[in-house]
């Protein structure tokens, strides 16, 4: 069976030169990089060249300006947090776009508690952010402003250089959440507007154990997690020496490859939603159509008349790995609130499959997928009773309307007894 | 990679990727379709029924791995049951028979439950003289 | 030149079979825990392994008792904010010891201007908490109690259980920060009476980038790290996984080699001070003497007259690896706050020396650091002005004082202009 | 390990590993003695002065190793200048001489500076007729 990896968004493997970068630091050069000695100097080093490295990448003035915490979600909670700490004597008003990641809208809610104020600014049926809308929630209370630059779900590009020119004429500090994107999609810091930037190495061969916040010397920042003074004092902790060396090995490859891997994943995109489109009815892609305003990695669609976990369990069985935003598939058994955000209708929520693509995919991947889910489709649309009574006219296909019969959603909220949510 | 590995013990996979009783039944005696409000899962079970015996049972199931799982185990379990038997029927019957469920899925057992519950209610609805099954669940099952 | 690693405290080396076990998990098994195909659901499996071998190292009702998070000080973190919050309706205060880490007392300084209140127990002289003044301590408002286990810097064990008990008594909470003893010291967490506990596996062999919080279910905790639902909605972010996977294992070998790591340290740890102390005069033991009361791995001295860093850099030259808590070594020039706490004098923590033991020292590692400080020593007190005004009877020792000429930190005072901090 | 990784450069590394002028002198003509409130470091310097100019200068530190190196490059710095020239003298030259300390150890160059400038204004309190050296910093050092 051939295998084919189609979630390069939750994460990717480690490359082969990345992972011999790293090796050195687990037992023959393990310092803290606190002490003084021999042991400890030796890995300054080498993070202040994974500094450098990330710098590079996402275009920062100085190496300075990077600072290393745990991963991702920790890059966004210091961002978030730590930059409406430090500003709380002038405003305790945020400004952010309603489909941001968890690791943003929770870290929201938290402040929120704590008396801070967001403002959640609707996005598009595919999911964009208007700048205009952006500068339209900004008061004088306003201390941050959070957009991520290409969603986690969907694949949406925000604006981020317009976003950018509104910040800095208010002044207001402009949080980039990149997880989703660095080492997929360009990015300048300076040219962009942006003073805080969230990444993670694990989204583009690089190890885990690693997140990057950038943030230039004109945005304050307070730390939040205590302790020593690791990081100029603003994220305590022994570093995690390997996973730094590693990551910014990545970041410098990820740099140099960026151009190919982009050209590489954009035509596999298009192949693979046309494959699947002109396969199979009743399929509707979620998000921009391939091109510039969509990143080349992600398709997310739905199949109608059947569930996201059965899709995902079949591709599984078949060697093809994907996720899914139904709420099955959630730990919360909620739809992924981007769907909802987007306006998409339960149903097709529900039907929703998401396939990321990476530089080690091919066309003979692609084609394999689209055989088999084409297949999978199938299967379970014959044991589907949606799929059944569209086909004997009692409800009605959303994508495709034909004007008979009741939608799913009436009819899954009359058999339930209850409205889908 | 040499093992399987998977979200489901290998029963509820079994059921999952080779389901039984899958489909409809053409002039089946009883059928219920009910929906679960939590994650929007749709379940319809048919039954043929004879002498007060379920003869034949079939379900179709718009959900997850774990609810089409509980449907052909619900079906599999229920054929050949005295319609009285099969109105005590419970989830935790195809629980234990799956060999479990993750908890945050067990809902779909009950799910296949109250699918059952509503093609005998369907049934008895046909044919009054038969006595309302009993409900273990909370959950509001409705015919279709 | 030998080269003698005495500085286990700031981290140690992986071993090798825990390399082996982490490295599949960079390129093959690279999955991320929370997708819910193959690559996905292989690693849960490990991960779930390295929960119930970091549960066995100190004895956790249940595997699901250890959270994974980044790193000690994350686990401190969590611990303190995440108690502090889930019984903010209890109560605001919070009973700590005074020699704590910097990541519990930071946290709780940051609790405080959220309107926390702490009550700091002081220590005696060798930097033990007396478990009366715990008791005393508490209010009706206490919401939790941290004691860490060993100190960091002066190596004093607390009487943990006595504490537990105290705090099952009253049905506090109990936190027991153990990252400088977990791997070291026996912990049973259920007989200590213990609700929480961090431990990292960095200081026992294992990797950096990997953090535990064990808590047992009685205790109520929020995430302070918010965002996805990992760790059962209580730690949100990617998992580390070959750092968890790698730290359980390490956690298994620690546990399975206590005891010899207990007697190979604690005979070199006399050896050690025995050798020290007669070929130096004027050098003084800070924390209890080698023996119950102190963890094997550490020695805490401070040599008189000479500042700490130089004596650490000459010990780098000569291929010893030392830590210190004098102020010239600290970020923020102040003299470790462990040291402030036992009273020690300005001058002699000034001097401090901090060296800790680990499995593969060796007697003659011993013997040669003996030696070589001797050496340091002399070559530093030649070229202070202290010695020689001590020698020339115009300062007094602190250590052994021959009632003639004025303290070293009188004199410090007068040439500074200032009082010594 | 192959290469040696050091906490300050090489020319701090060889002052502190070899310092220059460490030592007292025999009937100094002036003896400063200072220390720095930011970290209980205490620097003395001894000059021998002959004709206006320094003819030799030692150095007695407790302390860092940057205030080591410090004290070592100021003594070497300020031998064969004049009295006079000595005054002008200022931690930025031995910084520079040294080529950099780290930021947080900027201070022990300023003990060093002032350790000397307080050498100057003891032999000046014994030859009331030489002026008082003017001050770079803020610092106030005391002679003993
Ligand atoms: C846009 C975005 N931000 C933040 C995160 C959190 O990253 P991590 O899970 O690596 O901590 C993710 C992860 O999916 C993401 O996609
Ligand atoms: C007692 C204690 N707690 C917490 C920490 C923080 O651990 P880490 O630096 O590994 O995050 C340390 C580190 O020295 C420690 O000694």
């Amino acid at each position: 069976m051939r295998h084919v990896f189609l979630d390069h968004q939750s994460t990717t493997p480690v490359l082969p030169e990345v992972f011999e970068a790293m090796r050195p630091y687990f037992i023959e050069i393990f310092g803290n990089p606190s002490s003084l000695h021999q042991h400890g100097l030796r890995v300054r080093d080498a993070i202040a060249n994974a500094r450098s490295q990330f710098a590079a990448l996402i275009n920062a003035e100085s190496a300075d300006d990077i600072l290393f915490v745990s991963g991702g979600t920790e890059a966004v909670n210091l961002a978030v947090k730590g930059v409406a700490y430090a500003n709380q004597r002038k405003g305790n008003h945020i400004v952010v776009s309603e489909t941001e990641h968890p690791s943003v809208l929770s870290s929201l809610e938290f402040l929120e508690k704590q008396g801070f104020v967001t403002s959640k600014v609707k996005v598009n049926p595919i999911g964009w952010t208007d700048p205009a809308e952006i500068r339209a929630a900004i008061t004088d209370k306003t201390t941050l402003i959070c957009v991520h630059y290409a969603n986690h779900d969907i694949g949406t590009i925000q604006s981020i250089a317009e976003i950018g020119t509104i910040a800095t004429e208010k002044g207001i500090p402009f949080f980039v959440d990149a997880v989703a994107s660095a080492g997929w999609l360009p990015i300048d810091v300076q040219t962009m507007g942006i003073s805080l930037l969230s990444l993670t190495p694990h989204r583009f061969y690089g190890p885990k154990g690693v997140g990057v916040l950038y943030r230039n010397r004109r945005a304050r920042l307070v730390g939040v997690q205590h302790g020593g003074v690791q990081e100029g004092g603003r994220r305590a902790g022994t570093e995690n020496v390997p996973s730094i060396v590693g990551g910014g090995l990545a970041a410098e490859i990820a740099l140099r490859e960026m151009p190919i891997r982009i050209a590489h994943t954009a035509k596999l995109q298009k192949r693979l939603w046309d494959g699947l489109k002109n396969s199979i009815p009743y399929i509707k892609l979620n998000g921009p159509e391939p091109g510039p305003q969509r990143i080349s990695t992600n398709l997310n669609i739905s199949t109608e008349f059947i569930e996201g976990e059965g899709q995902l369990l079949l591709c599984d069985m078949n060697g093809i790995a994907v996720a899914s935003g139904s709420s099955c598939v959630s730990k919360s058994l909620k739809i992924s609130h981007v769907l909802a955000a987007i306006g998409l209708d339960h149903a097709l929520a529900q039907g929703n499959i998401i396939m990321t693509l990476g530089k080690d995919n091919t066309e003979e991947d692609v084609d394999y997928v689209v055989e088999s889910f084409q297949k999978i489709v199938q299967k379970l649309r014959g044991m589907s009773p949606m799929w059944d009574e569209f086909e004997r006219g009692i409800i009605d296909s959303v994508i495709k309307p034909a004007g008979r019969g009741k939608s799913f959603s009436e009819h899954a909220a009359a058999v339930s007894g209850k409205a889908a949510h | 990679m040499s093992d399987t590995y998977t979200l489901y013990n290998s029963t509820v996979m079994d059921h999952f990727m080779n389901p039984r009783n899958m489909g409809d039944l053409k002039d089946a005696d009883g059928i219920g379709e009910v929906g679960a409000a939590a994650c929007g899962d749709i379940m319809k079970i048919s039954l043929k029924i004879k002498d007060g015996k379920i003869e034949d049972a079939r379900f179709k199931t718009f959900g997850c791995g774990s609810a089409i799982a509980s449907s052909s185990m619900a079906t599999e379990l229920i054929k050949g049951r005295t319609v009285e038997e099969a109105m005590s029927f419970s989830n935790q019957e195809v629980v234990s028979a799956l060999g479990g469920l993750p908890p945050v899925k067990i809902h779909c057992s009950v799910l296949a439950e109250e699918a059952l519950k509503a093609a005998l209610e369907d049934y008895q609805k046909k044919r009054p003289s038969v006595p309302a099954p009993s409900r273990t669940t909370q959950l509001q099952p409705m015919a279709v």
